[in-house]
């Protein structure tokens, strides 16, 4: 359409010259020329917009002297090369030639993109330059060349092994430069992923990275030398080591503990996670002294200025506070919410706050979860709420003073959101105390006043109900109450549905009750039974149902009017063997996941792999 | 056909003009238009130019720089949907005279003009293409008196 | 205060959000602080609303200047009337208060002289009106669908359409104006009268219809002088004589035959005039197309000929053809709508419509899969289930798979061949389900399981789901529906596989007591599930534990049981809590007690579910 | 560490990305946007109201795990298919963010449009097949620059070396430093973070330290410095920290990596050989978790809201320090709705102004002697039709101050003692204090 072409025209000007402009620029027979297309094209790469025809032009200026000529034009080869493999070939004398250049600068630069270039055809090429600077007498060179290896095995294992690169790069393990053994080390772990999961031949047992004692004390001298990357490296090699006795334990952790005092919180925290690991092969009182000294360092974790590493941090302390639950015992203040924390958190910090609250500092806390409930965002506020009942579950002599503050919040702001949240958090108080006539007179009431506040979509409403069956004699009008909740039925979800039940069937058999409830049984029993979609639902209304016919009286009472016992905590933990799996993956991925990696990272062999054959 | 909205977003995800013929809250309204935003930005060119949104239709369509973004029933016609939008971006030209995105960020009041003078309450109430222009040129002309109170309206 | 323009270029030039936030917050501050002044002169109020419309552009509060626009719309001079409406329009909605402010000025403006007040006071009463503004204004609005100035009255009329959306008993005012407003001369004004005669429509009880004006036969000789008329510059789209109102006269149409006396004339004539307009316009361009599709979606909605709907089908046919991806979306939307009436006239289609499912938008695929499923029946199960069961497969479009596993469950059910093929493929949707299976199609499969009455069958479909449970790495993965599928299947059947040998990844395996007990363990500690799910199945877990304490005859695997029991008898979770404690004194009576409580359970009365459809989903 | 690192924009847009390995498919990123929209949107689990609680700095979506952090509406994301490291991830990315505001003053769409070609090289010397290499900056700055041509003609040899620094164990500083005068300026600033409540209670508290240094010796100097109380860094086996005469104990000290940690560990002794320039030397911390400190400014703030018409502020602020200490640059910092109009203040001593696009008024006073206490009265306007969702005004009151010559802690500077043993020269060691508000000196609102 005519209109929209003019349209386009006037917005976007002239467009279809731009590639035989930038073609034109490429060999243009002018110096800073050439130099300003090859920038354009790297800016139009950058931009997302495909470049790739103009490959062989591009190529032809490889050949130069200007550094940063040169390594645009090594950038576009990595990104391009493998839509004109044939092509690179032109490419390959400038780079051996490179890697014999005066300057190391050059030589690595060289050797580092031409692992890059990741085309079959490069490999063959590679054998020469690669072995003469894996032995170059510059460090920078040769740690350069160590990660080449890893490129290689990527691109093609049985190559990089039967050229004998894997053999050298082993060798190159007692360097006597820390960064070129910090590259070694990162290199052959790289190769060790690769190969296992590569289809590679099992049988053919390559033993890539192999850590005994001899190794690790070189590393641990090593430790204090390298750059904060490469003490990351060495650390990992330190953890994955598994100490023989007490002794390599002992001086492990000794080495470590320096690296505590580091400025990098990576490096602090693989060295609390390392010094963990070994810490079970020491003595008992070591043990207790060396966890006082994590103390600190865990604290630092969050204040570090960056959220996000905040966040890690926390989320580390969380999983080592399972294991070692008095690791903080004094620290609460610091975990106090700040109002510019970025909500992820403030969520977070509550999280860890309700761990650490004990007889000492829980007045302090629930100050502060007073503040943070009368916040306005909801996720905050029902989780403030939330920890007001951990803390009264968590700490019998706090229970008062936790249920008049859940009182004081809803005389204060009584929303639907706090109503909510205050119910399902005083029937947990409730159920942990269960009998305690006090408490249950205190409570009930509030609950019974504000249940008119909730609809069967809040959360609490299944609270209410079972409390109905559980303390019916304290609800004055439970009749009515009863009649109306079935009203709704059929809008329930399951949950509800088995709450209901589960309430309609105690309060029939409670002979305290003496209104007769038989007709809501029955309705209840023949709705589920015929009607219900879940089975499992069905299931339990069968067997209430088949109880409750059974000829034996008494037996019924027994077995439904059992009193619970009182629950254990509000406070999430993990499972005993996932807790096990997460401390062993301290501060990566599967720490914040809060699932161990098997859960989430595939072992398929990278496609990279795939598309090799 | 029941036009719910319409809104032009430049290709950086700028909103250019916004219009709702439909009473929601203003968080409503920019959550809308973020989400369309994300999804209509990396779609590709060649695909079609109707989303199922919510329990609604949205047509859009690309015009240089600019995405014209209209949120219809539905079970009302996307493809003459795609001709109003079309109708409008062609009356936005004659008006402005070789309209550009720069042209609507600043005289915007210009696009609203002819919007109304196309569209009522989200109903298409003209379908010639001279009377909105006529119309915006008319009133365009009335700006310059002092009081309209003396004027006797001339038919 | 500086001019509009260098306000925007301020925000413009901005290089970061922050920066161009401060510019925007400081401008909205002095224009707050300008507003209080209460010797504001007009010039600087109008650059001030000015200013304000742009911050509405980008989504800025605007809150404080309500009551400034509806100041200036009560100026005498047009240029900020015009403006003060304007923003009137954009800032404000029926919901605010301040909108009472404006009735008087609204009054006054719609009695003007001169027709553009006019229009402008129409123009936003029609984008804003509020209940109580249709009240107190309706009448202004009547009058002004008397005026002889046709440009007042197609205004005034679909205000009044839009006063009787709001206010349903204003129609008795309105309705009587619409056998002269389509009588009128104007196309503006007939395209108005279209829109006031559907919310009559719309608004009246069925049963009332028939009592509205009498105007299918003035429409009809409307669009059949539309389509035979010469060209008209001022109309034409691409050789179409006002494609608009042509398209607005048949969806009328459309709406009028769905009354149900319709004259058997008046739907002849509609016949001949959408045959006439088929067969005339060709396949090519978009505005064409845009007709057709009206004309198809009629000829589909009403009882039509069979010869036109013939024509209809192959114009569907044509489209779906074409490389035009709107056509084809419509093309596939359509033929669901006519999937019930020529059910194998769209199976014609099939290929194209599978081929679909793997196109690389999302707005096709979602038709496509809808009308799969549509088409499904006994002879093409096969072939289109293999298909979904892949699509489902490789999708990663989370929001769709409910719909598409329901859909899935509910086609097998009704249409699988034999038993075997039956709850192979469903264990496969399982398989490929992950967590997205609703718990009612779960329930669905345990149903055909319960009244499966061979035993082998039964016996094969337990080891498989097992097995499956086992191989790959399935245990860690998310694999809710499955997982609780064969949790209440092994409490409910386990003596049917007891002592049978699986193959797992491999190895061969021996089904017992230890080994279920070992499935449930793991089951426990997959950490991938929410804590929704993982008390979810926890509970059929328990379930299913108490039914096997019947059921198991080593003593330690009984030992197992209760304290597996115990260890949830504490738990946070009250239902998991509940029948935890409740269990343990079960496994305490005696076992001709336990056998009657957890005897079979009976098969669930069948009931029809409904094939949805995407939207309700 | 990563397979691939790529800028994007606060929509999720990419910017400029570098691809380490090849073995993720680029469509991976392209998704990014949808990813944080859904994690910005999904509802939270009572399903009603939506926040951004779902918002987390990493996504896992079929098998690519996305990390990220947020700088100036940038994102800086890091994929990888594995299980890594992510506390590493996370501080490199940072640390790109540090040289790359180091390089360009400003770290910003339009700084990365406008810097691609170094902005690549950096990112290839920055890390090689996803594994970090060199970030330092002064090291980086050594030999990638922004300006060739001018090294090129000058330098004989063709181009610039990698420095020795990339490679040596004392990678942070180069050789052949020369000064004529040799000195050594040492700053010793406390920062105080407090949270104080409504009612004037301090809740918590903590002192940060940092102790600065900026560096003009020559050659290859060892450094020792000596600090007032030996007892300070004495490892106190009972709590297993480090106290101080006080009994109180500085957790948490961190050195910059030029000193050797394992001589601290063992002999308490801080030595180093100092990076050419500024650094910071070391850092510490002292928290509430010994002792609550009193403010040191305290506020006392009345806020009346009159609904559709105006607010009143009442504010009194007092220097609880020593008489003859002063405060400088005293700044109370105090939130008032989004949508406030027509200031008017009533300062008893000060400046009071309003900063619409901080939603705020800041109330400065120039110098504030030790003792002295002011008013301060504000109204403003506020409009007659009311917010969306105009929620209770939570926002605390901030404070900023600094007060010279005095350290909070105690803490003061013994020795510095400088020794090159190649080149023996004389040296001037130079001592500061200063105590200032820290980032978080906060007064909560009723």
């Amino acid at each position: 359409m005519s209109l929209e072409k003019k349209i386009r025209k006037f917005l976007q000007g002239p467009r279809k010259g731009e590639a035989f402009e930038l073609k034109n620029g490429l060999v243009s027979q002018y110096k800073h020329e050439r130099k300003d297309a090859i920038q354009r094209v790297i800016q139009a790469m950058t931009l997302g917009k495909d470049v790739s025809s103009l490959f062989p032009d591009v190529l032809k200026n490889i050949a130069t002297y200007d550094l940063e000529q040169k390594k645009l034009v090594y950038l576009y080869l990595m990104n391009y090369a493998t839509t004109h493999p044939e092509l690179c070939i032109l490419a390959v004398n400038t780079f051996v030639q490179d890697t014999e250049d005066p300057n190391p600068l050059i030589r690595a630069l060289a050797i580092r993109t031409m692992g890059c270039i990741r085309v079959q055809k490069m490999i063959d090429y590679m054998e020469i330059p690669l072995s003469r600077t894996l032995q170059d007498e510059n460090p920078y060179v040769r740690k350069t060349a160590a990660i080449c290896v890893a490129k290689l095995f990527n691109l093609n294992p049985q190559m990089c092994i039967e050229f004998g690169f894997l053999d050298s790069l082993k060798k190159l393990i007692s360097d006597p430069n820390p960064s070129v053994i910090s590259n070694v080390l990162n290199a052959l772990y790289e190769i060790n992923d690769m190969y296992i999961s590569s289809n590679l031949n099992k049988e053919l047992k390559l033993d890539i990275l192999v850590l005994d004692y001899t190794l690790i004390k070189n590393l641990l001298v090593c430790l204090n030398e390298c750059t904060e990357w490469g003490r990351l490296t060495i650390l990992k090699c330190l953890n994955d080591y598994d100490s023989e006795n007490s002794e390599q334990a002992n001086h492990i952790v000794e080495r470590i503990i320096p690296q505590l005092q580091h400025i990098n919180p990576a490096i602090v925290l693989s060295s609390i996670k390392t010094i963990l690991k070994h810490l079970v092969y020491l003595q008992k009182a070591s043990q207790t002294s060396i966890l006082k000294k994590l103390s600190s360092p865990l604290v630092s974790l969050i204040s570090n200025p960056i959220p996000e590493a905040q966040y890690v941090g926390l989320k580390n302390i969380r999983i080592i506070l399972e294991k070692y639950p008095n690791i903080l015992s004094k620290e609460l203040r610091v975990f106090f919410v700040k109002y510019s924390d970025p909500l992820y958190l403030k969520l977070e910090k509550l999280d860890i706050m309700i761990r650490l609250c004990n007889e000492n500092n829980f007045n302090l806390l629930l100050n502060e979860l007073k503040e943070y409930s009368m916040e306005f965002e909801p996720t905050l506020i029902s989780k403030s709420i939330k920890s007001i009942g951990s803390i009264a579950i968590k700490l019998p002599t706090s229970i008062i003073k936790c249920v008049n503050l859940i009182i004081e919040l809803i005389d204060l702001k009584g929303d639907e959101l706090i109503i909510d949240e205050s119910v399902g958090v005083l029937t947990m108080i409730l159920r942990k105390y269960p009998g305690k006539n006090d408490l249950i007179t205190l409570i009930l009431p509030i609950i019974a006043n504000n249940f008119s506040h909730l609809s069967i979509a809040n959360p609490s409403y299944s609270s209410v109900i079972w409390l109905l069956g559980e303390y019916p004699n304290y609800f004055t009008n439970i009749s009515n109450l009863l009649n109306e909740i079935f009203e709704d039925f059929n809008d329930f979800g399951s949950q509800l549905k088995l709450n209901w039940l589960n309430t309609i069937v105690k309060v029939n058999l409670n002979s305290l009750v003496k209104q007769d409830f038989s007709k809501l049984l029955q309705e209840t029993l023949t709705e589920i039974t015929e009607n219900e979609d879940d089975v499992d639902l069905r299931d339990r209304a069968y067997i209430y149902w088949r109880l409750l016919s059974s000829a034996e009286q008494e037996l019924p009472k027994q077995i439904l009017l059992a009193k619970l016992p009182p629950i254990d905590s509000s406070i999430e933990t993990y499972n005993p063997v996932i807790l096990n799996d997460l401390m062993s993956e301290l501060s990566t991925l599967s720490s914040v996941y809060g699932k161990p990696s098997y859960t989430f990272i595939s072992n398929q062999p990278s496609s990279f792999f795939k598309s090799m054959d | 056909m029941a036009i719910k909205f319409m809104f032009l977003l430049s290709r950086q995800g700028k909103v250019r003009l916004t219009k709702w013929y439909e009473t929601i809250s203003q968080k409503e309204k920019s959550r809308i238009m973020k989400e369309l935003t994300a999804v209509i930005l990396t779609r590709r060119a060649k695909m079609c130019n109707i989303l199922e949104y919510k329990d609604i239709k949205v047509v859009y369509r690309r015009y240089a720089s600019l995405f014209f973004i209209m949120g219809i029933e539905s079970d009302d016609n996307e493809l003459i949907g795609l001709e109003i939008v079309h109708r409008f971006v062609e009356q936005m030209d004659k008006m402005y005279g070789n309209v550009c995105e720069l042209d609507i960020i600043f005289g915007f009041n210009k696009a609203y003009h002819i919007l109304d003078e196309l569209l009522l309450d989200g109903y298409l109430q003209e379908s010639s293409k001279r009377e909105v222009i006529k119309r915006v040129s008319q009133q365009d002309d009335l700006e310059g008196l002092d009081d309209v109170d003396v004027l006797v309206s001339s038919y | 205060m500086a001019s509009l323009k260098t306000f925007i270029k301020a925000v413009r030039k901005a290089k970061t959000i922050a920066d161009e936030r401060n510019v925007v917050k400081k401008e909205s501050a002095s224009i707050r602080t300008s507003f209080k002044d209460v010797n504001l002169d007009q010039n600087t109020r109008r650059v001030n609303i000015s200013k304000l419309l742009y911050l509405y552009i980008i989504g800025e509060k605007t809150h404080f200047g309500q009551v400034e626009c509806i100041k200036l719309l009560a100026s005498p001079k047009f240029i900020d009337k015009r403006l003060g409406y304007l923003a009137t329009m954009l800032l404000l909605d029926e919901n605010q208060e301040v909108l009472t402010l404006l009735t008087n000025s609204l009054d006054n403006d719609m009695k003007h002289t001169n027709h553009y007040v006019v229009a402008q006071a129409l123009c936003c009463l029609g984008n804003i009106a509020s209940l109580e503004l249709s009240r107190d204004l309706y009448q202004n609005v009547e009058k002004l669908m008397q005026s002889k100035n046709a440009y007042l009255k197609k205004k005034a009329t679909i205000v009044a359409s839009k006063l009787i959306d709001k206010n349903p008993d204003l129609l008795e005012f309105f309705v009587g104006f619409i056998p002269t407003l389509i009588t009128d001369k104007s196309q503006g004004v007939l395209l108005a009268s279209l829109k006031l005669i559907q919310s009559c429509f719309n608004s009246v009880e069925e049963t009332d219809r028939f009592n509205l004006p009498n105007t299918y036969t003035t429409l009809i000789g409307h669009l059949k002088k539309l389509i035979t008329s010469g060209y008209n510059p001022d109309y034409d789209v691409l050789g179409i004589n006002d494609p608009f109102l042509i398209i607005n006269l048949i969806s009328t149409l459309r709406l009028l035959s769905t009354v149900p006396d319709l004259p058997a004339k008046n739907l002849e004539m509609l016949n001949d005039v959408l045959t006439q307009i088929c067969s005339n316009i060709e396949i090519g361009k978009n505005v064409n197309h845009a007709v057709l599709y009206e004309c198809i979606k009629t000829i589909f909605s009403i009882n039509s000929d069979q010869s036109l709907k013939i024509l209809g089908i192959n114009l569907l046919g044509k489209f779906l053809s074409t490389k035009d991806n709107n056509t084809k979306y419509v093309a596939l939307n359509t033929l669901l709508t006519v999937v019930n009436i020529e059910p194998n006239a769209v199976q014609r289609h099939r290929s194209i419509i599978v081929s679909c499912l793997s196109d690389g938008d999302i707005s096709i695929r979602r038709r496509s899969l809808e009308l799969s499923f549509a088409i499904l029946n006994e002879s093409n199960i096969r072939i289109l289930i293999k298909e979904i069961v892949n699509y489902l497969k490789t999708t990663d479009d989370n929001d769709l798979k409910p719909y598409i596993i329901s859909q899935l469950i509910l086609s097998i059910e009704k249409f699988s061949p034999n038993d075997n093929w039956k709850f192979d493929n469903l264990i496969k949707v399982l398989n490929y389900s992950d967590n997205h299976v609703q718990i009612d199609y779960i329930s669905n499969i345990l149903s055909l399981v319960i009244r499966l009455t061979a035993t082998d069958l039964k016996k094969s479909i337990l080891l498989k789901m097992f097995k499956l449970n086992y191989e790959n790495d399935n245990m860690n993965k998310n694999k809710l529906g499955l997982a609780l599928t064969t949790v209440w299947c092994l409490g409910e059947y386990f003596e049917l596989i007891n002592n049978e040998h699986i193959e797992i990844n491999d190895e061969k395996v021996l089904v017992n007591d230890e080994k279920v007990l070992e499935y449930f363990k793991i089951l426990s500690n997959n950490s991938n599930y929410s804590i929704g799910e993982t008390n979810q199945l926890t509970s059929y877990i328990i379930n299913s534990l108490i039914k096997l304490s019947n059921k198991f005859s080593n003593n330690s695997s009984l030992n197992q049981i209760k304290l597996l029991l115990e260890s949830h008898a504490n738990s946070s979770d009250l239902e998991i809590q509940i029948r935890s404690v409740e269990y343990l004194q079960i496994l305490t009576q005696d076992s001709k007690l336990r056998k009657g409580l957890l005897s079979k359970m009976p098969a669930p009365k069948l009931k029809k579910k409904e094939m949805l459809t995407l939207n309700d989903s | 560490m990563a397979s691939q690192i790529h800028f994007l924009d606060i929509k999720g847009k990419s910017l400029l990305s570098r691809d380490y390995r090849g073995d993720i498919d680029t469509s991976a990123i392209e998704k990014f946007p949808l990813l944080l929209l859904e994690l910005e949107n999904t509802s939270n689990s009572t399903g009603s109201a939506t926040d951004d609680s779902n918002y987390r700095p990493f996504i896992h979506h079929q098998g690519v795990n996305y990390v990220f952090i947020n700088h100036n509406n940038l994102y800086i994301c890091a994929l990888t298919l594995k299980n890594e490291n992510i506390m590493s991830i996370i501080i490199f990315l940072s640390k790109l963010v540090e040289v790359l505001t180091q390089y360009f003053k400003h770290l910003e769409e339009e700084s990365i449009r406008d810097n691609f070609v170094i902005i690549y090289e950096l990112l290839d010397e920055m890390m090689d097949f996803g594994l970090a290499q060199t970030t330092d900056t002064k090291i980086l700055k050594e030999y990638i620059t922004q300006d060739y041509y001018k090294l090129i003609r000058n330098t004989p040899s063709r181009v610039v070396q990698p420095p020795n620094a990339v490679t040596n164990s004392v990678s942070w500083r180069k050789e052949g430093i020369f000064y004529k005068k040799n000195e050594a300026f040492l700053d010793v600033i406390e920062s105080i973070n407090m949270l104080i409540n409504a009612n004037g209670q301090v809740l918590n508290s903590e002192i940060l330290g940092e102790v600065k240094i900026k560096s003009h010796l020559s050659g290859m100097p060892d450094l020792r410095l000596g600090l007032n109380d030996k007892g300070i860094f004495n490892t106190n086996e009972e709590t297993g920290g480090s106290t101080n005469a006080k009994g109180i104990e500085m957790e948490d000290i961190k050195f910059h990596q030029c000193v050797r940690l394992s001589k601290f560990e063992n002999e308490r002794i801080i030595t180093f050989i100092p990076p050419d320039g500024e650094f910071t030397l070391m850092s510490y911390r002292l928290s509430s978790t010994q002792f609550l400190m009193k403010p040191l400014i305290a506020v006392n703030c009345k806020t009346k809201v009159h609904k559709h018409s105006r607010i009143e502020i009442l504010c009194s602020v007092k220097a609880s320090i020593k008489k003859k200490s002063t405060a400088n640059n005293v700044e109370i910092v105090i939130p008032i709705p989004d949508d406030a109009d027509t200031p008017k203040f009533v300062p008893e001593y000060g400046t009071v102004k309003w900063i619409p696009e901080k939603s705020c008024i800041i109330w400065k006073l120039k110098t504030f002697p030790g003792g002295k206490s002011y008013h301060m009265k504000a109204e403003l306007g506020l409009p007659a039709v009311d917010n969306d969702d105009n929620y209770i005004l939570k926002k605390p009151i901030k404070v900023n101050f600094s007060i010279p010559y005095f350290t909070t802690s105690g803490i003061q500077v013994r020795y510095l003692r400088i020794n090159e043993p190649k080149l023996q020269y004389q040296s001037y060691p130079w001592v500061r204090y200063i105590t200032q508000s820290g980032e978080d000196y906060t007064i909560r609102t009723k």
